[in-house]
């Protein structure tokens, strides 16, 4: 079967309308001498997905990271621009970052789970947040959560074994799960599906264009079949700059750019 | 309330006698609390004592050597203006081999020959080269130089070099040599007062217990401890004659066995009157019961005053005399 | 009211709100149905903060200020000649005046009513004495008016202090309280007292340095304006004389140099013999021994770090040295046929040895720490090469490991530098200058305790040297700490 | 394909022939030796620390027992006055000569004649010159034992308890040994007749200091370190670890954070009686503590053992990997949430490390001491941590430069009672570490 | 176009002819009281590529690294049963595990550097097996592995930087270039391109095309199509256990096992 014609039918359209949730304008980040990101600007509009793709090294951990400062605590990077959430800057010195963070969560390209048990790991967000009234509530969260991300069958027995005694892809999926957990507006996972099986993968898809609905999504994926299937706007990045950003569906049928088209036919052809 | 307790520091050497004594203070006077004695050495305790005037510094300095000019003048400067000398007693220092080994009857004259840095050889001064007691006199016994005597920062030191190695420079004609070498006197001393920096000789700057455990380590050795010391440990050591007098507390009391020191105490008449039970501290210490013919401190090995000399500074203190900067 | 009702009462008053503020951090959440900048429980310690920092503050000067003032006050009030009459001084007076003030407060209501400001010492005096206060016999009758006023001065001062103190307490916490909405930070706040507080922990380093520097600069620059710091500096012999023993007024010879070497040639000793063992200890713990050995192996390592060190010294004096000596005797026997020892009783080996044993735990349990907190996927990347253990440990977890240990090893280098009593028992208290380890040297530390205790004068160079070795020593230290930072700045590993 | 046998295996065997030299003999000859030398150091350690636990308890523990004699006293009114009397005026009992109490027993019990002074001062020699307080107080307790006699347990002298231990030779002419032969005569007989006996020495954890090492205990230095550990345990602590985490966590990396920096590990190679002079000058001559004191003493070894623990505390933050850090940053968590819930529980082990360290260190610690004045004799118990009172190591230094021979067994004793703490505090340490440890 | 068709038809026959390098009889590894494997037998064949795949949490890595013991690493790890290689058992307590481990090299799940330079990172393995002679030697051993592994030219100027200072993508590709760089045998590798992008995926499938030449792999793999394009042999691992194994082309086609239908199908139904 012919894969991108495939998922665009499945896609909705990209729809205009939506206000714009996050905004970069011009941020450029250097890690000691190094640049990494030239420039870019690019609005992430508000409960759609948005997915960056571009070839290993090319900035898109890096952009993700700033979305949410995270970049703030490596000591070589200097983050220059500005990236508004909701219209605020985020990188204003007035800004209450850790608030920041929990509106706008992560999930890392490497998984890290905390040395605690599992039930920790993915309570431990809603507790500092005091999102739960009481004890149930707060199992009622790390249930679901666990369950969202898939994981819940498979632990459900060993809640208070070490997070770190999981398999590669149970740990990544503990991170989607902590990460949900906390409810954020805007979650940036950082190739979330890397160490997922189909269907583990499939179930994280249909986890985000459930979150979709209410959540703003930024996702990493080096599969174009991914990015193709669950996002609405992808950006393309290539050494650091923005090769171009568009309607997922334009940008896999006809995109503007050759870089683009290299990368995308190159995966292809 | 301890707080209010008579506060003594000081010498080392004193400790164990006003340890005794405070023992006692506190045992016959139940309303005070028993003194505290602190330890450290006459010069912290004097220097404590020259603090100040006031509840935070201590009422009485022990010292095992007289105090100096620049001390009370310190002492004035910070309003320590009344300050009482008593002397209580005498600590004699003595020679002690290991019990197993020779004896030694020695003199000022052997002591500097063979612990001199330069001794006169054929009427020249040369670096001391005697390896054996027995190269230094004939009747000394025939084993290796090694002895252990106090480090620099002892007042013990200062004894040693003036009653012994002095002396020994003069007996043995060494400093009448280096005068007529041309060195002027304060030269002249300062060489007979070397000691020989060969590891023939140690220095201790800790107590008589390390002297004592280096003679264990090394039985050749010789050591100089105090009197008391030694009478509690007369089964592992022996005592060496000085000018052949055996070191006894009437010999040194009457001055016939030449090495020894005064040991004092000093009081701040400040204090007197506002630390209460001070003033009996004193009287008690200076008591027959206390200081005189076997009474504890005593029978622990101090050399007492005679009863008429105690009497002495017993009336000194009540008189209220004081130490001024002499000169 | 006492000290501690007070702080009883602000930590009330402060819970209080506290626990107001919890709830009202709550209704927050219900009343405007979003979720609240911070937690109920910021909340609570917000309003907390508020209710016990300023209060307690003020609480901690009013206590130091207080007898202060009032001291001052009752100074200012001694008739003048009266004191110089009594021959008291100021300071003894005012000590007098202060235990008659203990003795009027400690006696019941009824009998302290009976004494006023007319009535004679004497009469007091015994009554004082009947409830356990001790007197002195120079109190004079002008003193009692003052005791009594300055009790009156406290107790004023005491009661306006609780209204205050409690006062700051309840408006602390009722204008933090008043702060709280939906929108407060409250979090931020109360984390800017956590940090200050961690700023004002990280700063008593600060003082205590300057606290060191100053306790030793007066007396650090009497002695040099007595001798000359090129001597102390640069001079290589060390024979302090008795100022008053015969020596013309000589002062002696004050060179650092032979105790600076001897410093560091002692240390280096114990390094070399603390590192190894230590890092070996450590490498075998963290990596090889299983878990019972290490549980076993490590607290009883660390009970040599806390043996007193006069054990120390006693177990070279009488052990280590003298076996090292005949152990010395017997090879020089053996290759040359005359028994004589070379290695003298009193030696720098002996020293260095001793001391290396109280320091392994030092390196051996702060390492081990380190080299078990290194990431096990960096172990498992290097055996999944085909690594030895030891390969591993060798090129993977002590690179990684590197800073901390360095850490360790300062602390244990420091150590050395400051230890006294091994030295003094195992290497003796003569400064000699020698490359000959055999032989017996002495530190820095055991001079400044050696002069500081003795029997010297404690005006003269002699006692005043152990200053200037002190502040001598601690700038040394210092520059070797400052190189050893840019050591570790140069070859820090950081992990993932 | 699973089906493939183990002997189609093993026929190609040959070809691991000619495999490549990868140096394995070698290189397991140095894993060999690096594991030896590992297994050599703990070794060596641990063999170090028993040589000297059994120097110490080889000489100390027989300073736990202490000999006892029995002997008829009789509280003869003529000597301490009547009941009446006493409870008329305390001083008079206070005063009363209760030594002569004691001597009379001994001449009794032993049949000595009354008038033979040699014997009569031999015997007295037997006894501790502490009966006077231990008949006070009996009397003092009770004063109907005024008028009665009573068997009481004495304590012996201690050149008595010396010489029973056999810390004497008594080969030795006589008059170069503390113990007479009329002495060893008198021991003899007491024995005897039953009225010998060496007992648990509680009177070394109970009593304060003394000049009569029959009645010299470790009590208050007991309570003085008591006070100053848990100074030292509240306070350097909790500091250390709050100047760890502002230094590691929180504080920019510039200049004064360096100078910061330098500067506490500078203050770790300060003699610690350095620190001595800092506290007279601080603590006692600018703030008036009063001197002695055990909270002074506290103060002293708190700014001590301060860089220790932080920099073993810093030691271990650094070794918390970032991921952990970022983990509990993205989720909101702010700075010092992750660093109280995340990074400082991982570092415990090394913070306990450096705190039993450093308590270590400060336990054992006499030089700073020395100059606020708590290298002393203080013979009443210190109440609160103002008042006047030693420590163990002080208590061991001043008995380790002590004359007689009885003070000697005591100064072992006291060291294995200082281990005895130390050991305490590691098996808290063990205990905690059990909790805190975790590897990842 | 049809993935599944294209991609057989691409990958060479199983040739059976093949002798075994590895194989493993009733392999059964127990985590404290929870088994993670029940019995696996399984051969794999010199000089082909082996891919094993599963749904997350089956058992995939810890077979993987049964095979060159690194479960010897975690204390509550317990294997049982045997692997032989080239037909000595390796669980031997004769057989030494350095020598094995550098005859069957390992790529890890999760990227991790040494906190080394790149280059140190690479030459670590060369250097402790002494397979450079010289300098020069190890420099090429160096050059040539981080080019295989399609690194080279985004490092070429940092070799000195730390290898933690990369993506992680790039991570990814350092690591596989230190495992080839000692040439093991066998190559352990679990998930090599979970971090990447179409592109630096596609130059590892060729490397790894390559290496079968010479050496035997190993492959845990979440994607199919990787499977089906780079592999000869396929096994299904399902709960721990071996569900299926067989020619890849067989195995994507026809699979006997109900289970690996349903995980095959799942993906692409
Ligand atoms: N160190 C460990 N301690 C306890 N259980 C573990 C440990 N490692 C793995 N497990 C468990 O063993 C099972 C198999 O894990 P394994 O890592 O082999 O899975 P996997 O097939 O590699 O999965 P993935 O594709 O997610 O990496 C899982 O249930 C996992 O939770
Ligand atoms: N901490 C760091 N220090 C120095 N350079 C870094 C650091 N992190 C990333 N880089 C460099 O910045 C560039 C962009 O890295 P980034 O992690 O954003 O890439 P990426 O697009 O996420 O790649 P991948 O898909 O491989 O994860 C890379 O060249 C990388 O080497
Ligand atoms: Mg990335
Ligand atoms: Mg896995
Ligand atoms: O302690 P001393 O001053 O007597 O040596």
């Amino acid at each position: 079967m012919d894969m991108s014609r495939a998922t665009f039918e499945k896609g909705p359209a990209v729809s205009q309308d939506k206000t714009i949730k996050m905004a970069s304008k011009d941020v450029t980040v250097h890690y000691g001498q190094k640049q990494a990101l030239n420039g870019i600007s690019l609005d992430i509009k508000e409960r759609q997905v948005t997915a960056l793709i571009g070839p290993s090294g090319c900035g898109k951990s890096t952009y993700l990271r700033c979305l949410n400062r995270m970049n703030d605590t490596i000591d070589t990077a200097k983050v220059d621009g500005k990236i508004l959430l909701d219209g605020e800057n985020i990188y204003d010195p007035d800004l209450d970052v850790v608030e920041l963070r929990a509106r706008v969560g992560m999930v890392f390209q490497k998984p890290n789970p905390f040395p605690k048990s599992i039930w920790e790991n993915v309570a431990y967000g809603p507790k500092i947040h005091g999102l739960a009234k009481n004890k149930d509530q707060l199992e009622e969260i790390v249930h679901t959560s666990l369950k969202r991300a898939g994981l819940y069958k498979e632990v459900k027995d060993r809640l208070d074994e070490p997070g770190t005694g999981l398999s590669g892809g149970q740990q990544q999926r503990l991170c989607i799960a902590r990460a949900i957990a906390v409810s954020p507006e805007v979650i940036l996972m950082d190739e979330p599906c890397s160490a997922l099986d189909p269907i583990a993968t499939a179930t994280v898809e249909e986890l985000i264009d459930e979150l979709k609905q209410n959540f703003t999504i930024v996702i990493v994926t080096h599969s174009m079949q991914q990015a193709a299937r669950v996002s609405q706007v992808t950006a393309m990045f290539h050494l650091g700059d923005l090769a171009e950003v568009g309607a997922t569906e334009k940008m896999f049928s006809n995109p503007d750019d050759k870089r683009t088209q290299d990368y995308i036919t190159g995966r292809f052809g | 309330q301890s707080s209010e307790a008579v506060q003594v520091a000081g010498s080392s050497t004193v400790l164990p006698y006003a340890q005794i004594i405070a023992e006692n203070y506190g045992e016959t006077f139940p309303d005070y609390p028993t003194p505290v004695v602190e330890s450290g050495g006459s010069s912290a305790g004097l220097k404590q004592f020259c603090q100040g005037v006031g509840p935070e510094t201590i009422d009485i300095a022990n010292s095992s050597r007289q105090i100096r000019d620049l001390e009370v003048q310190a002492c004035n400067d910070a309003g320590v203006n009344e300050i009482s000398e008593i002397k209580f007693g005498y600590d004699g220092i003595v020679f002690a081999s290991a019990a197993s080994g020779e004896s030694f009857a020695l003199t000022p004259e052997m002591v500097y020959k063979a612990m001199g840095a330069q001794v006169p050889q054929d009427g020249e001064m040369g670096e001391n080269s005697f390896s054996s007691w027995s190269d230094v006199d004939p009747s000394l016994p025939d084993q290796e130089i090694s002895a252990f005597i106090p480090a620099s920062n002892h007042g013990t030191r200062e004894v040693f070099e003036e009653k012994l190695m002095l002396q020994g420079c003069e007996d043995s004609g060494a400093m009448q040599v280096m005068m007529d070498g041309g060195m002027d006197e304060d030269a002249v001393e300062d060489a007979c007062m070397q000691v020989r920096n060969d590891g023939a000789i140690g220095e201790i700057s800790g107590d008589y217990t390390e002297t004592l455990a280096r003679i264990d380590a090394n039985p050749q050795a010789v050591g100089v401890f105090g009197l008391a010391f030694y009478e509690q440990n007369q089964d592992k050591l022996q005592v060496a004659t000085v000018n052949d007098v055996t070191p006894t507390a009437e010999a040194i009391a009457t001055g016939e066995y030449p090495v020894s020191r005064p040991l004092f105490f000093y009081v701040k008449r400040a204090h007197l009157g506002v630390v209460p039970g001070l003033q009996e501290y004193v009287q008690f210490f200076l008591s027959e019961q206390m200081t005189g013919e076997g009474s504890p401190t005593v029978e622990y090995g101090l050399v007492p005053l005679s009863a008429d000399e105690r009497q002495t500074q017993m009336d000194q203190f009540e008189s209220g005399e004081t130490v001024t900067v002499s000169g | 009211m006492s000290t501690s009702i007070i702080i009883l009462i602000v930590l009330l008053v402060g819970a209080v709100g506290g626990y107001a503020a919890y709830q009202r951090g709550r209704q927050l959440r219900i009343e405007r149905g979003m979720r609240p900048h911070s937690r109920p429980i910021y909340h609570a310690s917000y309003v907390l903060s508020w209710a016990w920092v300023p209060s307690l503050l003020l609480l901690g000067t009013w206590l130091i200020a207080s007898p202060i003032l009032n001291e001052i006050q009752i100074r200012n009030a001694f008739p003048e000649d009266a004191v110089a009459e009594a021959g008291l001084t100021d300071d003894l007076a005012y000590g007098i005046v202060e235990s008659i003030g203990v003795g009027l407060r400690s006696l019941p209501e009824d009998e302290r009513d009976q004494i006023d400001e007319d009535t004679p010492i004497e009469d007091a005096l015994p009554l004082f004495r009947q409830y356990g206060v001790a007197i002195a016999s120079a109190s004079q009758d002008w003193m009692l008016p003052l005791a009594i006023e300055s009790n009156i001065w406290s107790t004023v001062s005491r009661w306006a202090m609780t209204i205050v103190v409690v006062l700051f307490a309840a408006g602390g916490a009722f204008y933090g309280y008043r702060n709280i909405r939906t929108r407060l930070r409250a979090r931020n706040k109360v984390e800017k007292v956590v940090n200050v507080t961690l700023i004002v922990a990280s700063s008593i380093a600060i003082m205590t340095t300057v606290g060191i520097v100053f306790s030793m600069l007066f007396e650090s620059a009497d002695f040099f304006s007595r001798v000359s710091a090129w001597e102390f500096f640069f001079g290589t012999t060390w024979e302090p004389r008795f100022s008053a023993a015969g020596s013309g007024g000589e002062t002696g010879q004050f060179g650092l140099i032979p105790l600076l070497a001897g410093t560091l040639y002692i240390g280096a000793v114990a390094m070399a013999v603390a590192v190894p063992i230590g890092l070996f200890a450590a490498i075998y713990m963290a990596e090889y021994a299983d878990n019972r050995t290490r549980s076993v192996a490590k607290p009883l390592l660390e009970v040599l770090a806390g043996i007193p060190t006069i054990v120390y010294g006693f177990f070279a004096l009488v052990t280590v040295g003298p076996f090292f000596r005949d152990l010395s005797a017997q090879i020089s026997g053996l290759l040359t046929g005359n028994y004589s020892a070379f290695i003298q009783a009193q030696s720098v080996l002996t020293a260095g040895c001793v001391m290396g044993i109280m320091l392994i735990p030092f390196v051996s349990s702060l390492s081990d720490d380190i080299i078990t907190s290194v990431p096990r996927s960096l172990r498992d990347g290097s055996l999944g090469l085909g690594a030895t253990r030891s390969e591993t440990v060798k090129r993977v977890i002590l690179p990684a490991a590197l800073p901390g240990i360095v850490s360790a090893l300062l602390l244990t280098a420091s150590r050395a530098i400051g230890e006294t009593m091994i030295v003094v028992l195992a290497a003796g208290v003569a400064a000699n200058l020698t490359i000959n380890p055999f032989e017996a040297m002495t530190t820095i530390t055991v001079k400044i305790v050696q002069q500081l205790t003795g029997d010297l004068e404690f005006t003269s160079p002699q006692t005043l040297v152990a200053f200037a070795l002190g502040i001598t020593l601690f700038v040394i230290t210092l520059c070797l700490n400052v190189y050893a930072l840019y050591i570790v700045r140069k070859y820090k590993e950081q992990y993932e | 394909m699973t089906d493939a046998t183990a002997n189609d295996i093993s026929d190609r065997s040959e070809a691991t022939r000619g495999r490549r030299d990868i140096g394995i003999k070698r290189r397991y000859a140095a894993e060999r030796r690096f594991k030896a030398y590992g297994m050599i150091a703990i070794g060596l350690g641990i063999a170090f620390l028993f040589i000297l636990l059994w120097s110490v308890v080889s000489k100390g523990y027989t300073a736990f027992w202490q000999t006892e004699i029995r002997v008829p006293i009789t509280f003869s009114e003529e000597v301490i006055g009547t009941a009446e009397e006493g409870a008329a005026n305390q001083s008079k009992l206070m005063m009363a000569n209760y030594p002569q109490l004691a001597r009379d027993g001994l001449i009794q019990l032993l049949e000595i004649d009354p008038e033979n002074s040699e014997a009569v001062s031999a015997a007295n020699g037997l006894v501790s010159q502490g009966v006077r307080m231990e008949l006070r107080d009996m009397v003092l307790n009770d004063l109907q034992v005024i008028g009665t006699t009573e068997d009481v347990w004495l304590y012996a002298s201690s050149d008595l308890d010396s010489a029973l231990k056999g810390s004497y030779d008594l080969s030795v002419e006589e008059s170069r040994r503390p113990i007479s032969d009329l002495q060893l005569e008198f021991i003899e007989r007491l024995e005897e007749m039953g009225a010998l006996e060496q007992n648990f020495n509680w009177g070394l954890f109970t009593f304060g200091a003394s000049s009569r090492a029959e009645t010299a205990g470790v009590g208050v230095a007991i309570i003085g370190s008591a006070y100053m550990m848990l100074i030292v345990l509240a306070l350097a602590l909790p500091i250390g670890v709050a100047a760890s985490i502002y230094l590691e966590e929180f504080a920019p990396k510039n200049r004064f954070t360096d100078l910061i920096e330098v500067n506490i590990n500078n203050l770790a190679a300060v003699p610690s009686i350095v620190f001595g002079i800092l506290g007279l000058a601080v603590f006692i001559n600018w703030f008036g503590l009063p001197r002695s004191a055990a909270l002074v003493g506290g103060l002293v070894l708190t700014l001590m053992t301060l860089p220790t623990i932080i920099i073993a505390t810093r030691a271990a933050l650094r070794a918390v990997p970032p991921s952990i850090r970022w983990a509990a940053l993205g989720l909101g968590a702010s700075k010092t949430q992750t660093v109280f819930q995340h990074v400082l529980p991982l570092a415990a082990p090394g913070i306990l490390t450096g705190t039993i360290i450093g308590l270590a260190q400060a336990l054992g610690e006499t030089a700073p001491l020395l100059l606020i004045g708590m290298v002393a004799f203080v013979a009443d118990y210190p109440e609160t941590p103002l008042d006047a009172a030693t420590a163990l190591p002080v208590q061991i230094y001043m008995w380790a430069n002590e004359a007689e021979r009885a003070f000697q067994e005591r100064t072992s004793g006291a060291i294995m009672i200082l281990l005895g703490f130390l050991a305490l505090m590691n098996l808290t340490a063990i205990f905690l570490r059990r909790r805190f440890e975790r590897r990842w």
